[in-house]
């Protein structure tokens, strides 16, 4: 069959972790000859709307993005192009009046919880340090899950929170987490590039975030939660091509159950991490899996304690 | 001045300079020569185009057609490191000075080659300190130039010129911003290069001064020579016929029924200003139907002084009557709506905006009141017209009142200035300095309204360092030393001389100056 | 070298230059486009039918011009001042928080009554805003340059912390964004079903106001007169301080407008990024206007035009739209200098 | 940790100074400009070309200290640029400033999209490491603070002498000086006005793009889009406040960044847990503007800055 024609338009460089695994979804889908893929990446909010208008206008069938800091505007543009699928990233719930405008998040605080649970098993001064771009839900949720894992553990940990004001600034992250660091972490959550670094660099450990980095720091990254963005996109690619695409709520395709995360592999880590962890995770991941065991989603501001 | 130089041999020669700009023709073929030990007096109206002529000598400007010979060589046009370097030496009408470095770092700018790693301090201020005690021209070599006064800056111009071994010495207005004792110093200086065989050429509107320094002098009127002559061979009134192109007389001072007092300052101080002193004690009554001439070397604190009287400081102690009253709020906005004029000392940074055009530079101080504008809407029509009066009234030649102001020439620029202050029929007019830098014909004319707005009873602050001028027109005279103020001297009562030892400082009783 | 003023610049020369300078921009960025691959010879088409091909293109640009009208005015009227407000992003975004702090229900009145009042309030806000450092330069002599730079990184952390504080909407499931804006104090569409508000409007009465205050108005001479020479305006009476602040209050009030007219017209709510480099922009747009008011409103259109049509111009041949900014700034820089050669002429010397 | 404790330990120092580096560089740059009379408002986009270049240089194989010549030569290319349109044509240096910064920004995106079309993920290169400098980084607090960073940071310290050794003691900068405070002054002494501040332009741009530089082959190993993140636009202010004086704009950049990495680590402290993380961040930026007002008494403005220079014209 003919591929779909998708339109990828995104705020940030698709350098960004989370979009990065959106544009990768769509590069492996085109790979495979189901889709025909554009894209255009550090859309303004501003322009965003208009961004929209064009892809629609030329055709394209089925338009992803993320529009948190466009909803209204999105939704817009959407209703006055109703034969026309969007699956948009979106704080908010599909509006069945709408009914060509899917949403989804990054759903996946399954995988952020049993990463927790490794971090717990790790640090050994009882000490987290984690750095974030800013205090918006998708980092939260993660980070407030990655915590309650790490609490199963071992509820003694204490927790250091910092955001940085910017998603590209990996210096500035690499000295938030040094400071860290120095102040006791031995284990780092890396929401941000250049935490890793700072973790490899003074002989800590760090545990990663969306994208497994454990290639890149081989000592260093002992367990990374990953999220696929490829069940959320391979469900609206079906859909637009079996022509049944609906508003839904995408979010799901992101849980662990769905295949949507992931925690990676030990890889290098294999056989450091104490056993009593990797049991307690087995455990967790099994009941997540099976529906009986699941983890809060929590959007509030993590703190420090 | 050292002897004619007839048979000297010739060290520069213009030959046939043009150079217009746009439509008008500052330069039209003008040719001359300077001797050996010669001093030439370059003289002119206001745009004559004598400063271009000497800025394409330079190689600032670039000439349309002619050339520059130095020492036989012609100089490559539009060069001033050619002209440096065949040694010609230059003291600009506005200096050129670095104010954040010190005397010595500005005399040896440019004189090293840029990439050298360091420069040799101690043998330049050897140097330094050789050129001052020959030439006479007392400067510390480690002052910051900010800090200097205005002589101490001319003499660094001219050090500047001899660190690099100039042989003709290119002064352009030097006297126009000197005290006379400055001045004295200056051209002790100049004999002192025209005996070590230096060539000079000087711009000056003063033409005592020519009389007394120059060989030879060479006149420009409307951008063409119109004169070369022997200095010996002429005098004073033959020259400003020559540079006007008509007879000038000095304005005749009539007699003037002497009125009430307009404006007292009495025992007022005012905090120093870095260098300058503030007034010390100060008591002053002006007159309707007087000028009241203040004479004193620059920066003895006339400048206080007009500033309090025309409401831009109020007295740190004493008090100001306006017509016997004390003013509740003292500005320049209540001064000016009380009938006083100001005539600011600086005309291009104080008196003028220079990217205004002419009307707009025309109701500076009135454009808030009718008909200049009403419930903040501006009259256009009316500040034209009154720019348009002011321009036929008082003589500003300008190509019409949308034309910035800037391109005017200095004693333009005065005469609108005297326009917009005169035209609100004052009856307290206050002049820092008004006829520098104007030539003979402006300067006569400013006098000349200052004559007449006393005639009609104004009062008048004639603020000059030149004691001829304030001789000549005032009536009662005051001399300001550091602050302090002298008594009033009647018309006539002091002679030069005795004026001469006040000027010095003297005769101020410690904190009597009220002894009037 | 040398420039030398052009007494009457001929028709060639005022339409050529310019004319020229477009040219090469266009040359410049097919060829770019060719390196990235796609083919040079539609470029030019393409930009001149993303930004005006369609009603849609069309009102896109006027859409993006509208903010910059605002923020171009803010600074032209602070420069012709000499006072130098880079802060006009700052300014922005004080008044885009005071319309989403009232216009998000705080005020329950009818339209006709709300929108002058929020306008207003934002006004006051961005005028604030700048005349903080206003007060620091006439008070202290703080460099206004530094002062109106460093604030926009403060108030932007300012805004970042309201709307993960106060402003945060209830209903937004923790997005940093605030509640919507009430449907009174939204500036209606002028286009039913396109995105360009009547904030547009408001652009160019914004603009005829500010060239009868400067042309016609005491405070638009006093303002000229102590930017052009600020002892003569104080000799004459002028009062400079007073002046000055009068100057930053218009000034930042016509930013913050820029912020209302994003947040009521365009966006119906705040987020952390509703100007991308407005304030910034409207630096160049002033500049290229030369200051003057109606020259604003050209230059910004001009700079939305480009920015657009150039945007939607490397989307359509598939090359990274990084090429629409440099399209853009390569547009303005040959332009003022293609501006500057209408007037002065160059002479080898 | 309390903030006594934070402040007396090595390790603070040398946070202070790793992420003053940058800044010692790029200020540096600013400052030459601006001595010569011209301000380049292009900082910040040639500190993005700087990080860019010299990265990308490392990256396709070049040495690292090739990579930093690349990257100066790149900074001093956009130099040049802007110096033409700002002197020969005395251009607005506003714009001209501003719009170096949005092409250079542009370009170096637009050239970073088309060399890795593909990446998801920034590659990283071997970057500087530090480097102690034997014996002097045995001395207590101080060695660890100062003399244990990288090459670069110690050629950003060198520079700062060279440049005050260059501005203050050398021919060149005299002229230098002169030009910024009265180009005229420069004129009537035979040098070309124009040429020195083209060259002052030049070599400032280069110090900037260093400083870009620095960031991506030292403070960290690869290449982001909007890493620069300001940095350029603090330098403006530091060097008005280190009254336009090499030394004393060191010391503002160190002032700058101890804020920095003092606000990290307050952070995490019982004050930081109750304070929005925004106020710490404000915090260097609302104490520069508070050092600006105690220091502009003193600041020494050079008189022609942002005035452009036309002989035959005034
Ligand atoms: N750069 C310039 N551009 C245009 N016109 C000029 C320029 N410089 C001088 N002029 C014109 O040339 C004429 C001669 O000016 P110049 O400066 O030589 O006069 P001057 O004799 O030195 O006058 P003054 O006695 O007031 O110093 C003036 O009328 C002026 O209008
Ligand atoms: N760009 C210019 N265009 C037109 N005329 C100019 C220009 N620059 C200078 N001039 C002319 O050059 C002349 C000399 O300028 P200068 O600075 O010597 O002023 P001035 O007339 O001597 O006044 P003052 O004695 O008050 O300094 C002026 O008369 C002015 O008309
Ligand atoms: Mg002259
Ligand atoms: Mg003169």
């Amino acid at each position: 069959a003919e591929p779909v024609k998708v339109a990828g338009i995104y705020t940030v460089p698709v350098e960004q972790q989370w979009v990065s695994r959106i544009h990768k979804a769509a590069e492996t889908a085109q790979a495979r000859g189901d889709i025909d893929y554009a894209f255009t990446e550090n859309v303004s909010n501003t322009d965003y709307a208009r961004v929209m208008r064009e892809y629609a206008e030329k055709g394209y069938q089925l338009i992803i993005g993320e529009i948190f800091g466009a909803e209204q505007e999105a939704r817009e543009v959407a209703a006055d192009y109703p034969d026309i699928a969007f699956l948009l990233g979106s704080s908010f719930k599909e509006d069945p009046a709408l009914a060509n405008l899917a949403v989804f998040d990054n759903y996946i605080q399954d995988a952020a919880y049993l990463s927790g649970i490794i971090a717990g098993a790790m640090t050994k001064t009882g000490n987290i340090g984690m750095v974030g771009g800013f205090p918006i839900p998708e980092v939260n949720r993660l980070m407030n899950a990655f915590m309650a894992g790490a609490h199963e553990m071992n509820p003694e940990i204490t927790f250091q929170v910092s955001f940085i004001g910017s998603w590209f600034d990996p210096p500035k992250a690499k000295e938030t987490a040094f400071a860290m660091i120095e102040q006791g972490a031995d284990v780092l959550y890396a929401e941000r590039f250049g935490v890793s670094d700072a973790a490899q660099e003074r002989n800590v450990l760090a545990i990663g975030n969306v994208i497994d980095t454990q290639a890149d720091y081989p000592e260093t990254v002992v367990a990374s939660a990953i999220w696929h963005f490829e069940p959320t996109l391979d469900h609206a690619i079906a859909e637009v091509k079996a022509g049944t695409f609906k508003a839904a709520d995408y979010g799901v395709y992101s849980f662990m159950a769905e295949g949507g995360s992931s925690l990676a592999p030990l890889g290098t880590f294999e056989g450091k991490v104490p056993e009593a962890a990797l049991a307690l995770v087995a455990e967790r991941e099994a009941a997540i899996r099976a529906g009986t065991f699941s983890v809060e989603i929590n959007d509030e501001e993590p703190k420090s304690s | 001045m050292a002897g004619t130089a007839h048979k000297a041999p010739v060290v520069l020669r213009l030959d046939r300079i043009t150079k217009t700009f746009g439509a008008l023709t500052a330069n039209d073929a003008i040719s001359f020569d300077l001797r050996e030990g010669e001093v030439i007096a370059l003289l002119g109206e206001n745009g004559a185009g004598k400063t271009t002529l000497m800025n394409i000598l330079f190689g600032q400007y670039t000439a349309d057609s002619g050339s520059v010979a130095v020492f036989g060589k012609t100089l490559p046009p539009g060069n001033p490191r050619a002209a440096l370097t065949a040694g010609v030496g230059m003291v600009h009408q506005h200096f050129t000075l670095a104010d954040n470095m010190t005397v010595l770092e500005n005399i040896v700018l440019g004189t090293q080659p840029l990439w050298k790693a360091g420069f040799n301090r101690a043998g330049a201020r050897q140097r330094i300190l050789e050129l001052v005690g020959a030439y006479g021209l007392s400067v510390d070599p480690d002052a910051l130039v900010g800090s200097l006064t205005v002589g101490e800056r001319q003499r660094v111009e001219i050090l500047k010129a001899l660190y690099r071994d100039a042989r003709i010495l290119i002064l352009d207005e030097p006297t126009a911003v000197l005290t006379p004792q400055e001045t004295d110093d200056l051209f002790a200086t100049l004999r002192k290069a025209v005996a070590l065989g230096l060539s000079v050429i000087f711009i000056s509107h003063k033409l005592h001064e020519v009389m007394a320094v120059s060989d030879r002098v060479v006149v420009l009127r409307h951008g063409r020579l119109v004169a070369e002559t022997e200095t010996a061979a002429t005098d004073k009134y033959t020259l400003a016929e020559l540079m006007v192109g008509a007879r000038i007389d000095p304005p005749a001072v009539q007699a003037a029924p002497v009125g009430r007092v307009l404006i007292e300052l009495e025992n007022v101080s005012t905090p120093d200003r870095g260098a300058a002193p503030g007034l010390k004690s100060v008591h002053l009554k002006i007159r309707g139907g007087q000028i009241v001439g203040l004479a004193g070397v620059s920066g003895n604190g006339q400048a206080a002084l007009f500033d309090v009287l025309g409401g831009l400081i109020t007295p740190a102690r004493g008090v100001l009557r306006r017509d016997g009253a004390v003013p509740g709020r003292w500005s320049p906005r209540a001064a000016v709506a009380g009938g006083i004029a100001r005539i600011p000392e600086d005309r291009h940074k104080t008196g003028t905006i220079p990217d205004f055009n002419l009307t707009e530079n025309a109701v500076l101080e009135l454009y808030g009141q009718p008909p200049f504008s009403r419930r903040g809407w501006l009259n256009r029509g009316a500040a034209r017209a009154f720019a348009r009066r002011i321009i036929d009234a008082y003589d500003v030649r300008c190509p019409g009142p949308e034309t910035r102001i800037r391109l005017l020439s200095g004693g333009n620029m005065q005469k609108l200035i005297l326009g917009r202050v005169l035209e609100t029929v004052p009856d307290v007019i206050l002049a820092n300095q008004p006829v520098r830098g104007l030539d003979i014909g402006a300067l006569t004319y400013v006098h000349e309204q200052l004559l007449a707005a006393r005639g009609r009873g104004a009062g008048v602050l004639l603020i000059s360092e030149d004691l001829d001028e304030i001789m000549a027109l005032s009536d009662v005279i005051h001399v300001i030393s550091e602050g302090r103020l002298s008594p009033g001297f009647e018309r006539g009562s002091k002679t030069t001389a005795e004026l001469g030892v006040w000027l010095a400082g003297h005769g101020f009783g410690e904190g009597d100056s009220d002894a009037a | 070298m040398r420039l030398e003023p052009v007494a009457q610049p001929t028709l060639i020369r005022t339409i050529g230059l310019p004319a020229l300078a477009l040219a090469a921009t266009v040359a410049i960025a097919s060829l770019l486009a060719m390196v990235a691959g796609a083919p040079p010879l539609s470029v030019l088409g393409l930009i001149l039918q993303g930004a005006f091909g369609s009603k849609f293109a069309l009102l896109e640009t006027l859409n993006r011009a509208t903010p910059l009208i605002f923020t171009g005015l803010a600074v032209a009227v602070a420069f012709r001042a000499r006072l130098w407000n880079i802060g006009a992003e700052a300014q922005l975004y004080a008044g885009a928080v005071v319309t989403a702090t009232l216009g998000t229900g705080a005020l329950a009145w009818p339209s006709g009554l709300l929108l002058p009042s929020i306008a207003s309030a934002a006004m006051l806000a961005g005028a604030i805003v700048l005349l903080v450092p206003t007060v620091l330069k006439t008070r202290f002599g703080v460099d206004e340059v530094v002062t109106t730079l460093l604030l926009n990184f403060v108030v932007l952390l300012w805004v970042s912390m309201l709307l993960e504080g106060p402003l945060k909407d209830p209903m937004g499931m923790g997005w940093p964004k605030s509640a919507r804006l009430i449907p009174e104090a939204r500036l209606p569409r002028i286009v039913e079903g396109l995105r360009l508000h009547w904030g547009f409007g408001l652009a160019l009465i914004a603009a005829a106001v500010i060239w009868l205050v400067q042309a016609r108005t005491t405070l638009g001479y006093e303002m000229r007169a102590v930017g052009l020479n600020r002892a003569a305006a104080k000799f004459a009476g002028i009062p400079v301080g007073p002046v000055l602040i009068k100057t930053a209050l218009l000034s930042g009030g016509l930013a913050a407008l820029a912020g209302f007219s994003e947040v009521a017209g365009l966006k119906g709510s705040l987020t952390l990024d509703i100007s991308p480099g407005f304030g910034y922009t409207g630096i160049i747009v002033a500049m290229l206007a030369l200051l003057n008011p109606f020259g604003v409103v050209v230059a910004a259109l001009f700079v939305a035009g480009v920015f657009v049509g150039a945007d939607s111009m490397s989307r359509a041949v598939g090359v990274p739209t990084y090429l629409a900014d440099i399209m853009l700034a390569t547009a303005l820089l040959l332009m003022v200098l293609a501006l500057m050669l209408t007037r002065f002429r160059v002479r080898w010397a | 940790m309390d903030i006594v404790d934070i402040l007396l330990s090595a390790s603070f120092w040398a946070a202070a100074i790793r992420i003053a580096s940058p800044l010692i560089f790029a200020a540096l740059g600013e400052l030459i400009c601006e001595r010569a009379g011209v301000l380049n408002l292009g900082i910040e986009g040639i500190m993005v070309v700087g990080a860019f270049a010299g990265w990308m240089t490392v990256y396709s194989g070049g040495g690292l200290w090739a990579g930093v010549g690349v990257a100066m030569l790149a900074g001093m290319l956009f130099g040049l640029l802007h110096a033409v349109l700002t002197v020969p044509f005395g251009l607005s240096q506003h714009v001209v400033g501003l719009g170096i910064t949005m092409l250079a920004t542009a370009l170096t995106y637009f050239s970073y999209r088309l060399a890795l079309p593909e990446v998801t993920s920034p590659p990283k290169i071997e970057a500087f490491q530090p480097l102690p400098v034997p014996v002097l980084s045995d001395i207590p607090v101080l060695g660890p603070a100062v003399f244990s960073q990288t090459p670069l940071t110690y050629l950003a310290f060198g520079l700062v002498i060279a440049v005050s050794v260059i501005l203050y003691r050398t021919p060149l900068g005299l002229a230098l000086r002169a030009a910024g405070e009265n180009p005229a002054a420069v004129a009537a002494q035979g040098l070309s006005v124009g040429a020195i501040r083209i060259g002052a332009v030049m070599a400032g741009s280069g110090l900037m793009a260093l400083g870009g530089a620095f960031l991506t082959m030292s403070a960290f190993n690869s290449f982001f889009f909007e890493m620069v993140n300001g940095r350029g636009w603090i330098c403006i202010a530091l060097v008005v406040f280190g009254s336009w004086r090499p030394g004393k704009t060191l010391i503002g950049a160190i002032l700058f960044a101890a804020f920095d990495a003092l606000q990290v680590r307050v952070q995490q402290t019982p004050l930081g847990a109750d304070l929005p993380y925004q106020i710490f961040l404000m915090m260097p930026y609302l104490l520069s503007i508070l050092a600006l007002v105690v220091m502009s008494r003193r600041a020494q403005v050079p008189a022609a800055l942002m005035v452009p220079f036309n002989k035959g014209e005034r």
